[in-house]
């Protein structure tokens, strides 16, 4: 199966690529954007989904400053 | 909250509190009580070293500025002053080791800009557990990665460090930052406010909950089990925010727009506004409503103390006020004025137009009440002896590999390569190619150069409080000497354990007098530096670590010997006074022992030899010189041949002789301060006063006469593949 | 002979970059926002971390006003050098074909390395010779060089590949070895190597420098035919 | 509105962040898990979801060497 894990820096911890991201859009003319948070997509196929979020705590996320969210999906999917 | 029940949880003893009361004439509230908690803290009061602080030298002909300003600053010729200071970042990094050694980097470059250097220089001093624990790979690795986050992204070459691995280290690291900058002497400012109506404005970063009771939390109390529950004030560093907030402050001071400057570090407004105040013996009126904030919902106490990173605070005349709106508007740094200078003497703290808080100032920077130190020798040895890591019956070359092997000697390449050495165009000579790190003062070299090197060696402070920590002293000096540089001023940091431990407080003690002395010998002023206490993890009190970190300066860098040997046939001698002994070296480690005392060290000698060793090397006779620390000197002459390239064939004959005794493995790896091995054409080497020949350069192998003969591609491969292969 | 030197809010080798240019001809600083290249003959976008390179190295520089300026005055001809970050600027921008991802290590590296000049027939090596070597510095965290197959096979072929690691010296994991390429025009080139930082032996090297008397050369062969 | 965009590298481009991971997870006790992609998650607050692709192609993703995925959804979630 495949799991999608969605990083992202904990509600109120300073998040710079977000900010940039932030003042760079409306100069390229996209008005109305806010809270732009950058964070980090995992995707990995594995036998047992129920051990991701272990992952997540002991390797993929570093939860002293980020948020995650486990996302289990039959199968890969990889297009735009 | 109820401030009775409080003091104690920020740290406060019930008698700091009753002098809170009694300076205020009544309870504190919430936000005065977190004020003083932080004000008082050891961290931004230094209650408890403080006292023996004033005994070190900070006199000089150099000092421009001294202990007691963001950072030190010694006249470098021309119009330049050179601004240093070293600090600390210990338990930040122990506890989120990228963002903990980022930011300590980012905070001792806003303590050099805030005197209006621009810094050109970074190194850091690094000590972990030992390798094959995972949790010290952890912190290693990532405390490097931030170093070099931070200094990379905002463009300042990180020219030297060093790195130790000690048991001690495990549960507690170290990581103290060093920077060094350059400043015209006309262009330096001061943090003193003044100028009653003056606005008062903050620069920089949105203000959020970074590092809330950070400073009190995080550096004034032991790391115990509960590390977890801290981490919610872990901050973030952001190095193109610092960026564009030093290329705007050294803008606006070219521009002589402000009347002081002071960056925001531990305990953020509320350290910042009170020292800056009580500098200038003026008030300050801050209204927290007008702080921008990134999350809208926090209270005026979280506001005066948040340690949010990227911050500066400054003080302008009102008719400056739009320039300095506009300047800042072009670098796009934020700018807000947050307050007001006042004759009031003191900190009031406003909310629009409630008033939240009003405290003296002189009872906030002045008044928090400094402890004598109880010192005792401990009875017996409190450190355990480290694991022991070699064969009892080793010969001279395995003793030799094993050395090169240990990581504290190892090649720090790992390190230094994810470090930019060079931005700047400053860096004539890069990590591990000399002693100490070089930087030329102007682009064609012609001006001079500095030279500055940072070193410490806990072990050996841990054998002996006193003489270890003169050799670091030593040390330093006879690094910038190998590079023909005379020291003008030094930085230090006091990364210590528990003061309230008597023992503790002995080796505290004995480690300053070491410093003053070997200060006062060497004609060195302490300009400035930095105090880490209270670092003990489960496993006990670190090793006393003193860090120094010198700079000097010298005229010529064309003439700067390397550390490695260059050419066959150059005669390769000893000189200084070297008497090398196992107590306290590298191989007694890895026999598993930990000494008790290190041989006794006459300073006047030293200071006489430095200064011998520092003219020969102006001269630009000399083509090598390499100092003997870690290893003694058999791993001296093989890292010459390893950097070089080159191999060597010499005689420890001469030098058993001189010393007066016969034991080879003392010649070989003992340690002690004061010797360096040279290199040149014979006639120039053996014109060296006091220089003891050893032999020459040349063929594909180093040889010690009598004890080992070992391929230098061999050699290399230990020194250079131990670091990588504990990560592989 | 004028060069521009780009300034971004992030820019650190900046300065650097002026004052090898400066050895060589005048120099000029261009400021991000500015929307007029003051009329230099060549352009040189440094590196560093244009706008902190978040989200990705050189994504945000690119829309600069000052880089619309640098776009057309390599449309119409004029030489533009991107080094580094400026490298990762001219591809996301389109200037330059690939993108560059980060190193193999996912390390910053910070070495000196030799190039080889794969074609010393351009305005930025006329003054090397084909299969010279340089030693010049490396320092980067994103600079493995990664092109589609069928864009690699065109590079090769229209000799738009400008230098490659020497063998065995490849530090980040760029494909085939490339360390610097050119558009088809040859007037815009991008090198992950600091040739700003190989100007002087007393800081490690001169060897960069070659690259600047190319573009005077190339410049002042202009003037002169003009 | 909430969007979110997922960003991965190419099929067929290296991802040594990806082998990073792949290679850590067996050394803490997680065995079977393969095809690893290591991206960038992008949370934005938008008035308009129907320009996210335009900002993806523009700024967000580098289309050369990343496919990117939009997920719109009614209001923001931001907890673990
Ligand atoms: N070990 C030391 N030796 C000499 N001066 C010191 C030492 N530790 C701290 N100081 C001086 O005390 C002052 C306050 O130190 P610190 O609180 O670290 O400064 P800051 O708040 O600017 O970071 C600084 O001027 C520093 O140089
Ligand atoms: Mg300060």
């Amino acid at each position: 199966m495949t799991a999608r894990v969605l990083i992202r820096p904990k509600q109120g911890i300073l998040d710079p690529q977000g900010q940039a991201v932030e003042r760079a859009l409306p100069a390229l003319g996209f008005e109305g954007v806010t809270n732009v948070r950058v964070g980090r997509l995992i995707e990995l196929e594995v036998d047992d989904p129920a051990r991701v979020p272990e992952m997540c705590e002991r390797l993929l996320a570093n939860p002293l400053v980020e948020d995650y969210e486990v996302l289990i999906t039959e199968t890969a999917d990889s297009s735009t | 909250m109820s401030t009775l029940a409080a003091h104690r949880e920020l740290g406060l003893t019930d008698a700091e509190y009753e002098g809170i009361v009694d300076r205020l004439g009544r309870e504190p509230n919430g936000l005065e009580l977190a004020v003083f908690s932080l004000m008082w803290s050891e961290h931004c009061a230094y209650k408890h070293s403080k006292k023996l602080l004033r005994r070190l030298p900070t006199e000089g002909p150099h000092v421009v500025m001294g202990p007691g300003e963001n950072a030190g600053a010694v006249d470098v010729g021309d119009g330049l002053v050179a601004a240093f200071k070293v600090e600390s970042h210990n338990h930040p990094s122990a506890v989120e080791p990228f963002q903990g050694a980022a930011t300590g980097v980012g905070g001792i470059l806003r303590d050099v800009f805030a005197i209006g250097a621009r810094p050109i220089a970074i190194l850091d001093s690094l000590r972990f557990g030992e390798l094959d624990s995972p949790r010290s790979r952890y912190l290693f690795d990532w405390s490097v990665q931030g170093i070099g986050h931070y200094g990379n992204s905002i463009g300042v070459a990180t020219v030297g460090g060093e790195v130790a691995f000690e048991p001690s280290y495990e549960q507690n690291c170290l990581v103290n930052a060093m920077c060094v900058g350059l400043a015209r002497r006309d262009r330096l400012i001061r943090s003193a406010a003044s100028g009653p109506g003056n606005p008062l404005v903050l620069m920089g970063a949105r203000t959020g909950r970074d590092g809330i009771g950070g400073a009190s939390v995080l550096a004034s109390a032991e790391l115990g089990e509960e590390d977890a529950s801290k981490r919610p004030t872990v901050q973030i560093g952001d190095p193109f925010e610092e960026k564009r907030l030093l290329e705007c402050c050294l803008e606006l001071l070219d521009r002589d727009s402000l009347v002081a400057l002071q960056d925001l570090g531990a305990a953020g407004l509320s350290s910042s506004a009170s020292e800056m105040a009580s500098k200038g013996e003026v008030g300050l009126d801050i209204d927290v409503s007008t702080v921008p904030l990134r999350e809208d919902d926090m209270e005026p106490f979280e506001i005066m103390i948040s340690e949010s990173q990227e911050r500066m605070l400054c003080v302008v005349e009102p008719e400056r006020l739009q320039e300095l709106l506009e300047v800042c508007e072009r670098w796009e740094v934020r700018a807000t004025q947050i307050g007001e200078v006042t004759d009031s003497g003191r900190l009031r703290i406003l909310d629009g137009d409630e008033s939240v808080g009003d405290m003296p100032v002189t009872a906030l920077v002045d008044d928090c009440p400094l402890y004598d130190l109880e010192p005792e020798e401990p009875a017996q040895p409190i450190y355990p002896d480290p694991p022991v890591r070699i064969a009892a019956d080793a010969d001279a070359a395995e003793t030799l590999m094993a050395v090169l092997g240990a990581p504290t000697v190892a090649s720090k390449r790992f390190v230094f390569e994810q470090y930019d050495s060079m931005v700047g165009s400053r860096t004539v000579r890069r990590p591990q190619s000399a002693d100490a790190a070089v930087l030329q003062l102007a682009p064609d070299g012609g001006h001079g150069a500095l030279a500055v090197s940072i070193d410490g060696n806990g072990r050996r402070v841990a054998c002996d409080p006193y003489t270890g920590a003169v050799e670091a002293v030593l040390e330093c000096a006879l690094n910038l000497a190998c590079v023909g540089a005379e020291p003008l001023g030094l930085t230090n940091c006091l990364n210590f354990g528990n003061p309230e431990k008597p023992h503790i407080a002995w080796q505290l003690t004995r480690a300053v007098e070491g410093l003053r002395d070997a200060c006062l010998a060497l004609g060195v002023p302490v300009v400035g530096g930095n105090v880490s206490l209270y670092n003990e993890g489960g496993g006990g009190p670190i090793y006393p670590t003193p860090i120094v970190g010198m700079v000097g300066r010298l005229p010529d860098p064309e003439r700067v010997p390397v550390s490695g040997f260059t050419q066959e046939g150059h005669a390769i001698a000893l000189v200084g006074p070297f008497a090398p002994s196992l107590a306290g070296s590298e191989l007694d480690k890895l026999r598993g022992h930990m000494s008790d005392g290190l041989p006794e060290v006459t300073l006047e000698r030293h200071a006489e030899a430095l200064g011998a060793l520092r003219a020969a090397v102006r001269t630009g006779e000399l083509v090598t010189a390499h100092d003997v620390s870690e290893g003694g000197l058999a791993t001296a002459l093989a890292e010459s041949c390893i950097e070089g390239g080159l191999g060597a064939r010499v005689d420890l004959a001469p030098l058993r002789e001189t010393l007066g005794h016969s034991d080879r493995l003392t010649a070989l790896f003992g340690e002690g301060p004061g010797g360096a091995v040279v290199a040149g054409p014979r006639e120039v080497v053996s014109a060296l006063p006091g220089a003891i020949l050893m032999g020459e350069v040349g063929g594909t192998s180093l040889l010690i006469e009598g004890d080992l003969e070992l391929e230098v591609a061999a050699l290399d491969e230990r020194f250079e593949g131990a670091i990588p292969a504990a990560f592989a | 002979m004028r060069f521009g030197v780009l300034r971004f809010p992030g820019s650190c080798d900046e300065v650097d970059a002026l004052g090898a240019c400066r050895r060589y001809a005048d120099a000029e600083l261009i400021w991000h926002g500015d929307l007029d290249l003051g009329g230099v003959d060549a352009v040189v976008v440094p590196g560093g971390f244009s706008y902190g390179d978040y989200l990705r190295a050189g994504a945000i520089a690119r829309f600069s006003p000052a880089m619309e300026a640098v776009a057309d005055f390599a449309v119409s001809g004029g030489p533009v050098l991107g080094i580094c970050n400026g490298f990762q600027v001219l591809c996301e921008a389109g200037l330059l074909p690939g993108a560059l991802l980060p190193n193999t290590s996912l390390r910053f590296v910070c070495r000196q390395v030799d190039v080889e000049v794969v074609n010393a027939d351009t305005p930025f090596t006329r003054a090397c010779t084909e299969g010279q070597a340089l030693s010049i510095p490396v320092k980067h965290t994103t600079g493995r060089y990664w092109a589609p197959p069928e864009t690699l096979e065109e590079l090769e072929a229209g000799g738009q590949v400008i230098l490659r690691y020497a063998p065995g010296q490849n530090p980040n994991g760029s494909v085939r070895d490339i360390a610097g390429v050119a558009n088809a025009q040859k007037n815009v080139m991008g090198l992950m190597p600091h040739p700003e930082h190989a100007v002087d032996p007393l800081t490690g090297s001169a060897d960069g420098g070659t690259l600047f008397a190319s573009l005077v050369a190339h410049v002042d062969e202009l003037v002169a035919t003009a």
